[in-house]
């Protein structure tokens, strides 16, 4: 497994590899958005829990495809199929992988983010804390979606299509989080949530990617 | 540690390809399949490697002991050489034998790329990758593919000598003589007939 | 001789490595006496205060800002056109500074409009415009990153650095359209009647002028990495090759 | 090159083929939104012109990396290449057949899933019009992305990074050009730079999109 | 209408690979170009066919008459057989000749799906492509990779008997043998020695 981690995460710092591209993508949606709606403040901060969080999905999201397709094409992932590592192990490896050069990086750079869109200063902690406590989940259910359409050459947008259905609840959450914070109120309801999906995620996901892999491997 | 096949069948996109193929393969021996394009092999292969069910028959050889190499080698283009086959031998929990650069003449390539290898040198790397994972027993799918003929025997020589010789077992598709001697099995006969039982589509017939 | 001659890597190393130093110290001395004098030797401005003296910084940084996207501009057309390898290094090796710029002056701006316009951050068609310069820092950066081969890199990114040109332009047009800013307009010209006054200015001339060379300076301390750079892959490149020759 | 473009179509309405999936998107994201932002009907009006719009692009651009990436990968880009059809041809029927699959669907749709954002009620002629106008842009803009990044093994997320900031013009006029429309005001100008962009576009880019993809093809 | 090389010098990664190399070609003859891996062979016939720009040296043969056919062979996998084959014949503002699907044996397989060929019939269908498209320089990579003999020799014929009978030029790279009487050059002799000038890398050594 660590051999896998190891390579996964340099097969990403390597040139097209992606790492922190999810973040510059990350950037730039929080950046059009006001070219979109217009420049006045006080709109902007009432929608910015509510973008940030759609923005870090979308980064999330478009880096999805690279899990295992690269592998697929490249028949590397037949024959991990056939070596001693189990699938559901590469499966929890490659949504780790993900995550470490997605959601993280992006969790990190959300709050200095938040200003573009004068977010409210009251709410950059539950930002941070519920993008930590979100992305990784994100990355799970992504690898699930992922691992659903890894037979498909450029799947990418068939698997945002299946996948983002999958993310509402966790985008629910997420922004609710903040927007509460922002505003003052309660905000473990949300938080626990979104830890409670994390962590059902991380337990049962993996098991349903890896008969989808094996599926499309047949 | 024998490989033993009974009475197989298999099939593709619904409809049996091969039907009642039996052999068997005893440690240190290689068995080569024959057949025209088309015939099955891929398949036959493919469902010996557990990538896919047979439709009837049985299969028999040791857990964990069985490698398969198909037309696309899992090479990692931005991986140099001595990484891809480091990442395989982890996978596998072994370590790289200092001697497959050598045996595959990966010497002068060690440091290089693995993108911007030509044809012949990135086939002669994921053949290296089997002399890396210490499988026993090889399923092995056109391996010469692009291999120029001193390649070819190299390839040869390390299959008798270094593979068979330690008593693994090797099944080979190929088109072209590898000029090792071992048995040759022509699945031509084996062709599932259209009125076949078997696979996925029969219980729509 | 034609100035080409110094396009050839070895000779650009050659003649400007001894340059190099005196720029930095250049630099160096212009920053110092600028900055020491615009912060301490000028009064604070009746509005503003003290705040003024960080245009020090900010007008600057972001002239450079512009002016390093312009030189890559030109760079990558004499890569283009002349395909000398030193002017495609060298806006590769113009881009992470100018980048950087881009921040301080984002930066600075930012720290600056808290005071005035009581926000760090306002999508003021100007400062917008200099986000999106960075975006485009950072796309073109990110194509480098991704190529392997240095040549297909140089091409794919001059192009798209022609491209973008035209696209950043017609954004700040378009900026201007979607929003009308607080941001004052350009406070440096020609005739005296719009400029600050003398005691501001004359320092921050001094200042654009450290930036000047200290981009200069920077610029060619890269554009010698970036050779060095590409020298080692060749040696590494004709290594291999040989070992192939013998095998 | 009617050839290419009914091959690209037909390619496109295959199986995983994507055609139709871009407005799929373009829906979900449309639905997302308001998970996001919260419910209030006030501020979803208010922002609706530039989430459509932001989400139109969006849509358009996941579909990018389809354009040249497959006929890359199994030779096909080579040999058209070395056919007598010049690419910056080639260039221009692939912007075509992407917005033939994309944009066009998108803007026909956009209309209905106005509604979900309650968008004014005079908007909605200004929506159409402006995407009419302007996702033509996209694609070819897009196009020029995508032949720059063709080489680069799944390098969805750098093209995004790279087109984005090409797109913000367009999405500036054309969400401009509805929020006026929205507020009962003059759209004649954002309209006329819609139509510019995308003149222009069509006249100049397909040059350079040929030039990338012969340096890519080296 | 000859093809005429003079003191080609190809790169490939800033590196040259051959120097020197200088060959004619008279209508209706084909040139077989051999050597090992690594040699070269691909970065020459890509250079032939124009996707790259030659280090120095000169190429010449008549505008528009060329064809590139390479490892990967353009293929759409969701297209079937006769779709695919059509499209290439409009680009190339032709009609399919219905002689080539029997020349390729692809008769049985016109309404199949490329994507679930296997890799002969597939391979056997990126030929077909050159009985269509009728350019007369054909400028082809390993052609044979994965196909059965049966099918080399089908291939050979349709190279002897169609196309360089109709006066057609053939530049071949291969490793096997394709039983046709064709002059071969080995590429050996002119891989270019690590000090050789040429290569964009020259400028920095
Ligand atoms: C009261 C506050 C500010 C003042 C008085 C001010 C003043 C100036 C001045 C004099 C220039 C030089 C214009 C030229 O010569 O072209 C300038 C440029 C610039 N300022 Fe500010 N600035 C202020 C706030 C900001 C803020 C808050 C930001 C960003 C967060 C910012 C960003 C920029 C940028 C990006 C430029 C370069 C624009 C250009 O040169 O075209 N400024 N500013
Ligand atoms: N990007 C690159 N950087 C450095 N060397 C490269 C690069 N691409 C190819 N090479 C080297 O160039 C040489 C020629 O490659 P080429 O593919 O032409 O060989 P070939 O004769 O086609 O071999 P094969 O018979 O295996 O196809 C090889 O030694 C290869 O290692
Ligand atoms: N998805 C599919 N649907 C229908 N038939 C299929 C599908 N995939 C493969 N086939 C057919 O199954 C048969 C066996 O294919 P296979 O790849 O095993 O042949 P092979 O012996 O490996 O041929 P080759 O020597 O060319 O590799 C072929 O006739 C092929 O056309
Ligand atoms: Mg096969
Ligand atoms: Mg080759």
């Amino acid at each position: 497994m660590k051999a896998l981690l190891i390579r996964d995460l340099r097969l990403g710092l390597r040139a097209g590899g992606g790492f922190g591209l999810g973040l510059a993508f990350f950037l730039i949606v929080v950046v059009l958005v006001p070219f979109g709606v217009g420049p006045e403040a006080a709109v902007l901060t009432r929608i910015a829990p509510g973008i940030l969080w759609v923005a870090a999905l979308l980064a999330a999201l478009l880096s999805l495809d690279r899990i295992f397709a690269l592998d697929f094409e490249d028949g590397s992932l037949a024959l991990l199929a056939t070596s001693p590592l189990p699938l559901e192990a590469a499966a929890v490896v490659k949504a780790l992988a993900h995550w470490i050069t997605t959601g993280l990086p992006l969790t990190l750079a959300a709050p200095g983010l938040g200003f573009l869109l004068n977010l409210a200063p009251d709410a950059y902690f539950y930002l941070l804390a519920s993008l930590a406590l979100g992305t990784p989940a994100l990355s799970i259910i992504g690898t699930f979606g992922a691992a659903l359409t890894v037979g498909l050459r450029r799947g990418g947008l068939l698997l945002s299509l299946l996948v983002l259905p999958l993310y509402i609840p966790t985008l629910i959450f997420g922004a609710e989080a903040v927007r509460r914070g922002a505003d003052g109120l309660a905000t473990a309801t949300p938080m626990v949530m979104l830890a409670g999906i994390t962590a059902g995620a991380f337990a049962l996901l993996p098991f349903a990617s890896a008969a989808a892999l094996r599926v499309n491997l047949r | 540690m024998t490989l033993r096949v009974q009475s197989l069948s298999v099939e593709r996109g619904g409809q049996p390809v091969i039907a009642g193929l039996s052999f068997e393969v005893a440690p240190g021996a290689a068995l080569i399949l024959r057949g025209p394009n088309g015939i099955g092999k891929t398949t036959v292969l493919r469902t010996l490697a557990g990538l896919q069910p047979p439709v009837s028959g049985t299969i028999d050889y040791p857990e964990d002991t069985a490698a398969y190499a198909s037309h696309a080698d899992g090479v990692k283009p931005t991986l140099t050489v001595t990484e891809n086959l480091t990442f395989w031998a982890q996978v596998y929990g072994r370590a790289v034998p200092g001697s497959v650069y050598a045996a595959f003449d990966l010497d002068a390539l060690r440091g290089r790329e693995a993108g911007t290898l030509s044809a012949g040198q990135k086939r002669r790397l994921g053949l290296a990758r089997l002399g890396v994972i210490g499988r026993a027993v090889l399923f092995l799918d056109e391996p010469t593919v692009s291999l120029d003929r001193f390649s070819v025997q190299m390839f040869a020589t390390f299959l008798r000598d270094t593979h068979l010789a330690a008593g693994g077992i090797a099944v080979i598709a190929t088109h072209i003589d590898l000029g090792l001697d071992a048995p040759e099995l022509d699945l031509t006969p084996f062709r599932a007939l259209a009125t076949d039982r078997g696979g996925s589509d029969e219980a729509f017939l | 001789m034609s100035i080409w001659e110094y396009a050839n890597p070895k000779k650009f190393m050659a003649t400007t490595a001894p340059v190099l130093p005196w720029l930095f110290a250049l630099a160096a001395l212009a920053m110092g006496v600028g900055l020491v004098w615009g912060f301490f030797l000028t009064p604070d401005d009746f509005r503003q205060g003290s705040t003024v003296k960080i245009i020090y910084l900010h007008v600057p940084s972001a002239l450079m800002a512009i002016n390093a996207w312009f030189m890559m501009l030109v760079a990558s057309l004499i890569w283009l056109v002349r395909r000398h390898h030193v002017s495609a290094l060298a806006a590769r090796a113009a881009a992470p500074v100018g980048m950087v710029m881009t921040l301080i002056a984002l930066f600075t701006g930012a720290v600056w409009g808290q005071p005035m316009w009581g926000t760090w951050w306002a999508w003021d068609p100007r400062l917008t415009s200099f986000l999106i310069l960075l975006l485009f820092y950072l796309g073109y950066i990110a194509l480098w990153e991704a190529i392997e081969d240095p040549d297909t890199a140089a091409d794919l990114t001059s192009v798209l650095c022609i491209v973008g040109s035209v696209f950043a332009v017609l954004s700040r047009y378009a900026v201007n359209f979607w929003n009308q800013g607080l941001h004052q307009g350009a406070s440096l010209s020609l005739d005296k009647e719009e400029n600050v006054a003398d005691v501001f200015y004359i320092p921050l001339l001094v200042c654009i002028a450290a930036f000047v060379l200290l981009f200069i300076a920077l610029v060619i301390q890269r554009t010698h990495t970036e050779i060095r750079l590409r020298r080692i892959r060749a040696l590494e490149g004709r290594a291999q090759h040989a070992g192939r020759v013998e095998a």
